[in-house]
């Protein structure tokens, strides 16, 4: 144990950027995500190594990229907090995606479409939700249920075929510019301000914490655990849903195999940002961090023109560097 | 003079024919001294293709390759393209927003599985002197564009034979999603259910050599020519599918040459780029052969190339 | 409460159980592990539902749905088994479920921690609101659980054995806090087997036994040997047996072992047949040490000798090679595998002394073994194949003491062995660590309980602050010099 | 609470099992996988509406078209038993097929081939464990990280050819025939029946689930728990190994992209078959269910000749209906 650490720190990562206060306590917290190390480690790289990538256009295009991975993992974050997991985002994304261009075809407004797909996306959490807490179903074969069902469904409403063709004002959504401002990517960065006060402000996101890292000890002092998980599996789906509708704006088209295995990089992005499995551990700045990794990964193969034969083995090399730094330094400071 | 930089976006390469398509690009590139290439894969998901090719944009990239995932998604970066005067050549599957792209070099994914029924009818027809039998169709990857249009132009073909030929019919469809061990998987259950199968259709060589194998586990193989022998056509042309053809495990496949196809699209970009850019055609079937054991040697197919065998050679 | 019943499989844990509480009284309960205490005080809290029974609030009905209800109609449960949430701080724990909240529904962080501070001042506890919990030893917990408590709102606060974990100070502390409780009058339900305690607060005592009540009556009205005589349906002579044995040369020698902040320089040496105390305040490390001779606590320098011959103990199993056997002090997280039957439980560290070759596991064998064990012990358990987490906490600790004994070990390393039994299993655990030091064993026991230490051992070390601050020899023994070198030195 | 149940029952079904005595203990090892009840659902409507189902020639079938998934489920089981995830096995399989491709046409004699595929396998494994256990990375990350890399080496070592061609003796194995029964499901049937003895007959079972159910107590009971990861680990990526083996020998051909999302299947089937991700429960002959379970959905979703589009949905809504009457059935029975 160092000196340095005070009896202070030590928590999961979270209820230190609890009590954050954004001057001095911003060091702390980022102090907890020493994902951050790996981080600013290919940050730096990608730096030195390739002019175009501190380019306004190319940071801006990783963010783009990064919105829809982010909306999705935000919902991730959320159920992992709970120790759940949502295997169902990447379908749910797809069907809602199909739903809504359905629903612009069938000459709905632009915002009652929105709705609609975000719509669906929280009834399918629901769904889920209803079988975790009320049919006590593991999440993890309920959610890979749904994973198939949702991607079914797709198929079945669009008779396999891409829907297409919206107006300007849909597309925007998730292909638009706001100024030099990606609009998907301003939407994600709302997702995650709000996720971020919801989990670390609010009494509902204490609640989601407790319930993720004692049960029983959650239910004992009168938490409603039911509702806290529905809550939780509902923004998920709905986070699913307005991922399907930034897809479908930024494609300008639906298609029922869209995002297969999206599920699994939001995951990892969740993971990569300090997460357990187990639950009561997570934070809002560590998946937007975790997400941030893949982009970059994603970007500086590209940008590096990496042979694709690589990209997958390299891809999975910087994540496992990435983490074992996190968990080298986690080691080094005796909190394992 | 620095060359001129080529972007290359190509949908996957979890398939042979792709496999090609690239190789065909990269010879093709090497060919020119003037141009040189980045080369990326989308692994089969539209919204990183179209990440993709916002890099490649933001890199300002002298033309692009791009063998979309999906026509319709990737037209809001081919817009993207245009606006940054980067010309856009579609390989394979174009961008459904027609002037927007330069050349489409495509392949008729709808032809072919119309082929494919009508050389199943052929066999058939030389086996029982009428159209009849009972054929199954294991199509590719749903939702994809190539395993779509052969399964419509199959399905439509089918569907017009078996209502002149009462007695063809379809006994099974199942999707064996491009893949072998599906293909497998699902043609030993068919063996098991139905013993008096005539022919398998398949989306694509991989599904062929899947159903292949499960014959040969099920002891249900007897040579070409037999009465009882199971009629397998494939789609593509693989290495492996061509091997097959050359033992008579396979009756035929139905061939796209990817090397020369993409070889011509970077031909179109010299030619683009320093030529007559009036001259390029804005959109172009690239020829198929059917390949059965008979014509698999000949002089006019090597003449067309045999795409597997090369890949695999070099 | 009344009539109430509630079985579990294999179980009947209540039989038409009926209960009442004044306000502004303490009622005590007492009875061995099993009898059904803590499931009673659950029924109450709205954790399980009665089978049959109903209990009246105030003279009105009130037929809980969840916990939920309970709380909000001020009852207040200090469960037995404790319910933390690890990863969240001791303010957030302490108001677990009733955070402090603006209209926006955000956490109104200042109040939490201002409040907080308060409480564990109230309860005695120095430590920040901000700490998470996983940090804390499991007194301190313990006193995080009794902070809530008194966080809430309370017309009835329950407790079920808070002391069990405490030392004399916290356990002071405890006491003016219930006498307050009481002049405001609120109702307390107090269960302990440390039947002085009962003695001292309680204005009414009941008695269970098998599931039913044997009898209420006024404190005043029970001596100590008619309390034991109703639990255990036995007499009990003498709680702590003679010390018979003869000491004879050291067996377990430690010397200079330090713990880069946790402990230094910890020297000492237990001879064969002879039981040694450890000890002091809460957080003075003594927990840390045992489990470094044991070998569960890396980073470790100092040399160990068993026998006169030095060992290394890199690891708990070089430990158990070496004949040394360890009680944790935290049974569901360190000692059980709660979702393991008591036989499987009990078999864990002769896995493969019980197997045929080594290799394949014996069902005959491990079930003599652990049959025995239960028989030994007395636990009471439906059946060897029972989960050990549905059995009381009293008997979950003895599957822990029972499991130490199948490595037959000859050092002794118990961390409060005897928390959370009853009386009566006391004695079976005291008789135990009697006979093991006169068959030549060494014990080395910490706990918590000063008369324990007295009664039990031969020697009692102290230690302040990660250091030995002395020793005494039965001759000395008295409970102010164990203080006095616990707190002052 | 029915009167049938004694006091006895009630443990997480391993240590049942390893008290069955084969005659009358089976019965009361079922009745603790009451996912038995979904089995027999679904195979008696396959029996009645499918005159074909109850073919030898059909069963076969079913049996080998779950070998693949059954071998490396075998070793999914005994990494979630300990609370772990490998989400590597089915690029290991992709990658150890090529491998051992490439060994066969280096001339390498059958056995082995065979033999350097199943120690890929296991090297991979060995990967897994020692990151997971030395460096003390959390198993999702590091096999999510290794699922990337071994399928980026199987590529890379491919150049993405297609490796076919082999001999006959190497090709038997996993596609040959013993009389009438397919070698692969004998290979799956001996892999099940060591991996049951193991799991509930031997001290390292033993060990497996306490460690599962509690490391910190397994570890203060003397229990090597790195010793018992890393065998776990190993077997898991050995098992995908030999998985590897049989896939190219079925199909006389390995190849880079064989068996994506393999890792799903079989980690479905092993919780389907009662384990919990949490750890601690599981068991061989549950996922023995939960594979059988799967192949008897596929086998009448062919045999039925359900329209493609429609067999996504009705996969997952039979998995949801089966582990659904498994949930209801334990709650019923207040075990929850
Ligand atoms: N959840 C449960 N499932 C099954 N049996 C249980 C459960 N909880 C308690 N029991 C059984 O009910 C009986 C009463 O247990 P309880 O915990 O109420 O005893 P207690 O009097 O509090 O004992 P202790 O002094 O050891 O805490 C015991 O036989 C126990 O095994
Ligand atoms: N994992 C940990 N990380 C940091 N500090 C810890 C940890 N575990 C315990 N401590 C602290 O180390 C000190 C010694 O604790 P220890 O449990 O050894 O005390 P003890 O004398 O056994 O007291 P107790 O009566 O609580 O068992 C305490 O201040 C405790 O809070
Ligand atoms: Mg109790
Ligand atoms: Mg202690």
């Amino acid at each position: 144990m160092s000196a340095s650490e005070s009896g202070d720190t030590g928590s999961g990562g979270r209820f230190t950027l609890a009590r954050l206060k954004l001057g001095g306590g911003l060091g702390r917290a980022l102090n907890e995500l020493t994902i951050v190390v790996g981080f600013v480690a290919i940050s730096l790289y990608l730096a030195v190594t390739t002019p175009a990538f501190l380019s306004t256009a190319n940071i801006l295009s990783i963010l783009l990229a990064s919105s829809l991975i982010g909306i999705v993992a935000v919902g991730e974050t959320f159920v992992i907090v709970t120790s759940g997991i949502d295997l169902s985002v990447g379908s749910v994304v797809a069907f809602t995606g199909v739903m809504t261009g359905l629903a612009i075809h069938a000459h709905f407004p632009v915002p009652l479409a929105v709705l609609t797909g975000i719509g669906i996306g929280a009834f399918c959490g629901a769904f889920n939700a209803f079988a975790i807490t009320v049919l006590n179903m593991s999440p993890f074969i309920v959610t890979l249920a749904v994973l198939a069902m949702a991607r079914g469904l797709a198929f079945i409403v669009t008779n396999g075929n891409t829907i297409f063709d919206f107006p300007d004002s849909f597309d925007n959504i998730g292909g638009g510019n706001l100024g030099p401002l990606p609009i998907a990517a301003l939407i994600a960065a709302v997702v995650f301000l709000a996720a971020w006060v919801l989990l670390s402000r609010t009494v509902l996101g204490a609640e989601i914490y407790a319930v993720g890292g004692n049960r029983e000890a959650a239910r004992l002092a009168g938490i409603p655990v039911t509702r806290t998980l529905s809550v939780v599996y509902i923004i998920s789906g709905a986070l699913a849903g307005l991922g399907g509708v930034v897809l479908a704006g930024r494609l300008d088209s639906a298609q029922p195999i869209a995002a297969v295995g999206l599920e699994l990089n939001a995951i990892a992005a969740v993971v990569i940002g300090g997460a357990s499995l187990f639950g009561g551990k997570g934070s809002v700045l560590g998946t937007l961090l975790g997400v941030l990794i893949i982009g970059l990964i994603n970007n500086g193969l590209t940008l590096k023109n990496v042979q694709p034969f690589w990209v997958q083995f390299i891809q999975g090399a910087v994540i496992f560097g990435a983490v074992l730094v996190d968990s080298l330094n986690q080691k080094r400071r005796g909190r394992v | 003079q620095q060359p001129a930089v080529v972007g290359y976006s190509v949908s996957t390469l979890a398939n042979p024919f792709f496999q090609g398509m690239t190789k065909g690009v990269v010879t093709g590139i090497k060919a020119h001294p003037g141009l040189t290439l980045i080369n990326t894969s989308a692994n089969g998901d539209a919204n990183t293709q179209a990440t993709q090719v916002l890099d490649l944009i933001n890199q300002h990239v002298a033309a692009l390759i791009l063998n979309p995932i999906n026509a319709n998604a990737i037209v809001p970066v081919v817009r993207r393209a245009n606006k940054a005067h980067i010309p856009v050549f579609t390989l394979d599957r174009g961008a459904a927003c027609g002037k927007c792209q330069v050349n489409f070099l495509e392949t008729d994914n709808v032809a072919l599985g119309k082929e494919g029924a009508d050389f199943i009818a052929g066999r058939l027809k030389a086996r029982y002197g009428t159209i009849k039998g009972n054929v199954v169709d294991l199509e590719g990857l749903l939702g994809t564009t190539a395993g779509d249009d052969r399964e419509r132009g199959f399905a439509t073909e089918f569907a017009k034979l078996s209502s002149a030929n009462p007695g063809l019919k379809l006994v099974a469809r199942q999707a064996a999603d491009f893949d072998a061990d599906k293909g497998f998987n699902i043609t030993t259950q068919l063996l098991a259910a139905h013993n008096d199968i005539d022919a398998i259709f398949n989306g694509n060589d991989d599904n062929a050599i899947g159903a292949v194998r499960a014959i040969r586990q099920a002891n249900r193989f007897v040579p070409i020519g037999d009465p009882k022998h199971i009629v397998v056509i494939g789609i593509d042309g693989t290495e492996q599918g061509l091997s097959a053809i050359r033992k008579g495990q396979m009756d035929a496949t139905l061939s796209q040459n990817p090397l020369t196809m993409a070889a011509q699209t970077v031909n179109y970009i010299e030619q683009y780029l320093h030529g007559d850019k009036a001259g390029i055609p804005a959109h172009q079937f690239w020829p198929h052969v059917l390949l059965t054991k008979d014509n698999l040697d000949t002089p006019e197919v090597k003449q067309y190339g045999l795409w597997g065998d090369q890949v695999a050679a070099q | 409460m009344h009539g109430i019943s509630k079985s579990f499989p294999g179980v009947r844990a209540l039989a038409d159980v009926s209960i009442t509480l004044e306000r502004g009284e303490v009622l005590g309960i007492v009875g061995e592990n099993g009898a059904g205490k803590s499931t009673l005080m659950k029924v109450l809290a709205g954790a399980y539902r009665a089978d049959e029974g109903r209990v009246l609030l105030d003279g009105a009905e009130f037929a809980p749905r969840g916990p939920r209800d309970a709380l909000d109609a001020g009852i207040v449960v200090i469960h037995q088994e404790l319910s933390l949430v690890p990863d969240q701080t001791v303010a957030e724990n302490i108001y677990l479920g009733n955070l402090p909240r603006n209209p926006l529904g955000m956490v109104r962080r200042a109040v939490l921690h201002r409040n907080s501070r308060a409480l564990l001042a109230r309860v005695g506890l120095d430590i920040a609101p901000g700490m998470p919990v996983r940090r804390l030893g499991i007194a301190q917990q313990q006193l995080v659980e009794i902070a809530r408590a008194l966080s809430r709102e309370a017309r009835v606060i329950v407790m079920d054995e808070p002391t069990a974990t405490l030392t004399i100070a916290e356990q002071r502390i405890l006491f003016a806090t219930v006498a307050d409780l009481r002049r405001a009058g609120i109702g307390i339900v107090f269960i302990s087997h440390h039947l002085e305690e009962i003695f001292e607060i309680c204005d009414r005592v009941t008695v269970m036994r098998d599931g039913v009540t044997v009898a209420t009556r006024p404190v005043a009205e029970w001596d100590e040997a008619g309390l034991i005589q109703a639990m255990v349906n036995r007499p009990i002579s003498a709680l702590f047996p003679p010390r018979t044995s003869s000491i004879g040369a050291p067996m377990l020698e430690v010397e200079g072992l330090s713990s880069t902040g946790r402990f230094s320089d910890v020297s000492l040496t237990v001879r064969a047949g002879e039981v040694v105390g450890l000890g002091g305040l809460m957080g003075a490390g003594r927990t840390e040490v045992l489990k470094a001779i044991y070998g569960a606590m890396p980073d470790t320098t100092g040399t160990l000798r068993i026998d006169g011959r030095p060992v290394r103990t890199r690891n708990p199993r070089e430990a158990i090679a070496a004949g040394i056997a360890f009680v944790p002090e935290d049974r569901k997280g360190e000692g059980l595998v709660l979702p393991f039957a008591v036989r499987d439980n009990v078999a864990l560290s002769t896995l493969d002394r019980l197997a045929w070759l080594r290799m394949f596991s014996a069902a005959g064998r491990t079930d003599r073994l652990a049959t025995d064990a239960v028989g030994e012990l007395r636990i009471r358990t439906p059946g060897i194949g029972t989960k050990v987490g549905s059995l009381s906490g009293g008997n979950q600790q003895k599957v822990v003491l029972a499991r130490a004994l199948t490595t037959h070990p000859r050092v002794f390393l118990l961390d409060e062995p005897t928390r959370g039994i009853d009386v009566g299993a006391k004695v079976e655990v005291y008789r135990l660590i009697g006979e093991l030091a006169a068959q030549g064993g060494a014990v080395l026991v910490v706990s918590s309980d000063m008369l324990e230490l007295l009664g039990l051992c031969d020697r009692i070390l102290v230690m302040r602050g990660g250091r030995l601050a002395g020793g005494i020899e039965r001759e000395a023994f008295s409970q102010e010099r164990i203080m006095a070198l616990a707190a002052l030195g």
